[in-house]
């Protein structure tokens, strides 16, 4: 793990990458490192999160920048924007079931080809997909899914790396710190080694690349 | 009582003590108000925690502490917290209870359309296909028209949410279960008559010789 | 969840049934659970765990009592008297690669029907498999695993159910507590509820049907 | 030097500082002995544990803080524990840098049997066939040859480990790397002579013009 300050942790993101960002609406989601992204004017990300927050919250505010070039979630219902630019074909939107969506990254970080889920068997979610049988009963085949850098936000970081995560702020975070090439973590505090329990630890660091430090 | 309440009343008596349940947003939502006293009752957001309690008092909310809309809860004693692979494993893998969830649609097979109506509202189906494929018992909270038209049909026009056969429709005029393949007619709301339920009604219902009145 | 004491626990469980049993060469397997087993006199078991551990020890002690009719393990390298009931056909035991056996147990708590994974792939564990190819790489299809019983051990277990595990006596139990009809836990410490934070908590309460009581 | 120093010290010339490690039983454990001093190596114990240390201390060992073989062990400061679905998580996804395992033989295409002798030997492959799928660079550490006859064959007679070619073996004659898809001398032990790899080995070696000697 190396620390690293923002603007260098974001100068490192080309134009155009793929990014899995934690939190679910805004919630665990790193608001520094989004806001940092929209300042150097990066853009044409393909975005896999939960949601797309609200406008001006989380994930929201790349859209209202128009930096996402394709997002890949679960739900947008609650940002009337995100709806729009799909509608006006300025973003592409890829919607997934949020639980086919989880475990589709988690096979990328597991080391995993795919799973096989009953979730959309018979929905417009099976179109173009493998559906298999096992002992008589129906899944889809739902394939692993990878990205280039994951913006984590976490409660605590130690200086090795290792991170815990605090109540419903959890949610995406320690599986997408799991599927991409790299790792950027902007953690709320960070704190001495051996400060975090060994059985808190819920990402271990190796698993970090980049920590980003405070200002 | 409106139609809200009554469909929140008349789901809360569904409830079984220990069982984990996740609300949808809605009416869904209001069933949490309506929990018999003395009953322990599970409540799942799926956003990663269970054991969700009402909103908390003013300058008590913590931005780690939220429901599935990012709003802010509060935390039964007891409660417990983990990450969307664990929520919906949990969803998926048949631990949950039951599930109450808003409708669109829902034909006479007892398949729900709630997610989509294409070129109009796409909202994304969230948790919604994981919830109606994974919980034990599938329980809609929708009125029961729609511009004066029919919610409960012979056959969805809208994309559906799963091909898996509801439990149960609760709507401010009647209970309907879907127990036996078909939809049955097992209670009215007060006030209202069977013909009442059947004239709002475009699925054919079978009509017991009796259907009580909901207590509510 | 029910608290219940440990010989009526134990008496739930029929001859035949086929059981989860957590631990690592012992470590973390519900030891008091186990003697209890053997004192019943129950037998014929199949048994789903990591390992055999040694003789005298966690899942050891069944083999031992010649109470398992067949084992699906990883590892039986260290209990020779596996190796003997093996070979002298007296113990059926199926032998799958840690990591697949994990992920079997998995999908089958999560509702999913299998994992594709490339473990495994052009050695004799593939037989009878099949063979999928994603993305121009070969994975096998692994199918999910459930049982009748689990029979977990933590470290400590509030009044509800809730769980939390301690160090490397983790490993399969919270796995396994969400893939059986019924869960038993045998926690090492009862404590009121609100004495574990919800963030410590690996195995929420609903998961849980039965706690041994204490003597 | 005995030759399983010989193996281990020559090992622990290939770690890297930051790297995750997971070490198999027997001459792979030993490598943790000889980590150069100031380098930062995570230890992954695939039991659950990252950051294993070493046996505790006479009275200090605890019966949950343990090895894959159950022994006892510590844990440095900076330490994390999980469940075996994260351990092979790390180790099947690739987050694993290096895995150290011994071997029975190793071919010429680098494939690995390391697991059984069926009819004498079934200790069930327990985590290595993941190891040696998943982890970035697989190491074998293995005697050059048993009961006089080479270990380092043309084609494996014993059940495969995996497919999937291994980087580097190192004995207490030889160090030879796979990383051009045939097999290769780099370094002969100190007091061994090419010849004498090479009349142990039965695979057809790569032999480079300089072959120089392990610097232990």
């Amino acid at each position: 793990m190396k620390p690293i300050p923002l603007e260098e942790a974001v100068a490192m993101i080309p134009d155009g990458a793929s990014l899995m960002i934690g939190g679910f609406m805004g919630v665990g989601t790193p608001h520094r490192v989004i806001d940092e992204l929209i300042r150097q004017g990066k853009r044409g990300f393909t975005v896999y999160g939960n949601d797309t927050a609200r406008p001006g919250v989380g994930i929201g505010r790349l859209i209202t920048a128009k930096a996402i070039g394709k997002a890949v979630v679960s739900h947008i219902g609650l940002n009337p924007e995100t709806q729009q630019q799909m509608l006006a074909g300025e973003t592409e939107v890829e919607l997934v079931p949020q639980g086919t969506l989880i475990e589709r990254i988690r096979a990328g970080g597991f080391g995993l080809g795919g799973i096989l889920t009953p979730t959309g068997v018979g929905t417009v979610v099976e179109e173009g997909k493998q559906r298999l049988t096992v002992d008589g009963k129906d899944f889809l085949l739902e394939t692993a899914l990878r990205a280039d850098f994951a913006l984590v936000n976490c409660s605590l970081a130690d200086y090795l790396g290792n991170l815990a995560y605090a109540l419903t702020a959890r949610n995406f975070n320690p599986v997408m710190a799991m599927a991409t090439d790299t790792v950027i973590v902007e953690a709320n505090h960070i704190v001495p080694v051996g400060v975090i329990p060994p059985d808190q630890v819920v990402t271990p660091a190796p698993l970090v690349d980049y920590l980003v430090t405070n200002d | 009582m409106d139609a809200q309440t009554i469909i929140a009343r008349r789901i809360a008596q569904e409830l079984r003590s220990g069982m984990l349940v996740n609300l949808g947003v809605g009416i869904p939502t209001l069933v949490a108000n309506y929990v018999p006293p003395g009953m322990q009752i599970f409540f799942q957001s799926e956003n990663g925690l269970i054991g969700t309690g009402p909103i908390p008092e003013q300058g008590m909310a913590h931005a780690t502490l939220t429901d599935a809309a990012g709003q802010p809860v509060t935390a039964l004693p007891g409660a417990s917290t983990f990450d969307s692979a664990m929520s919906f494993g949990l969803i998926r893998g048949g631990h949950l209870d039951m599930t109450v969830l808003g409708g669109l649609q829902v034909d006479e097979q007892g398949r729900l359309a709630n997610w989509t109506i294409p070129g109009k509202m796409v909202p994304g189906m969230g948790g919604a296909m994981d919830l109606v494929v994974g919980a034990k018992r599938v329980v809609v909270a929708m009125q029961h028209t729609a511009k004066g038209r029919p919610k409960i049909i012979r056959q969805c026009s809208l994309p559906l949410t799963s091909t898996r056969r509801i439990d149960l429709v609760v709507t401010e005029l009647a209970v309907i279960s879907f127990a036996d393949g078909r939809p049955t007619l097992l209670e009215t709301a007060p006030g209202i008559s069977v013909n009442d339920v059947l004239t709002n009604t475009e699925a054919s219902l079978v009509v017991p010789d009796h259907v009580p009145s909901m207590h509510l």
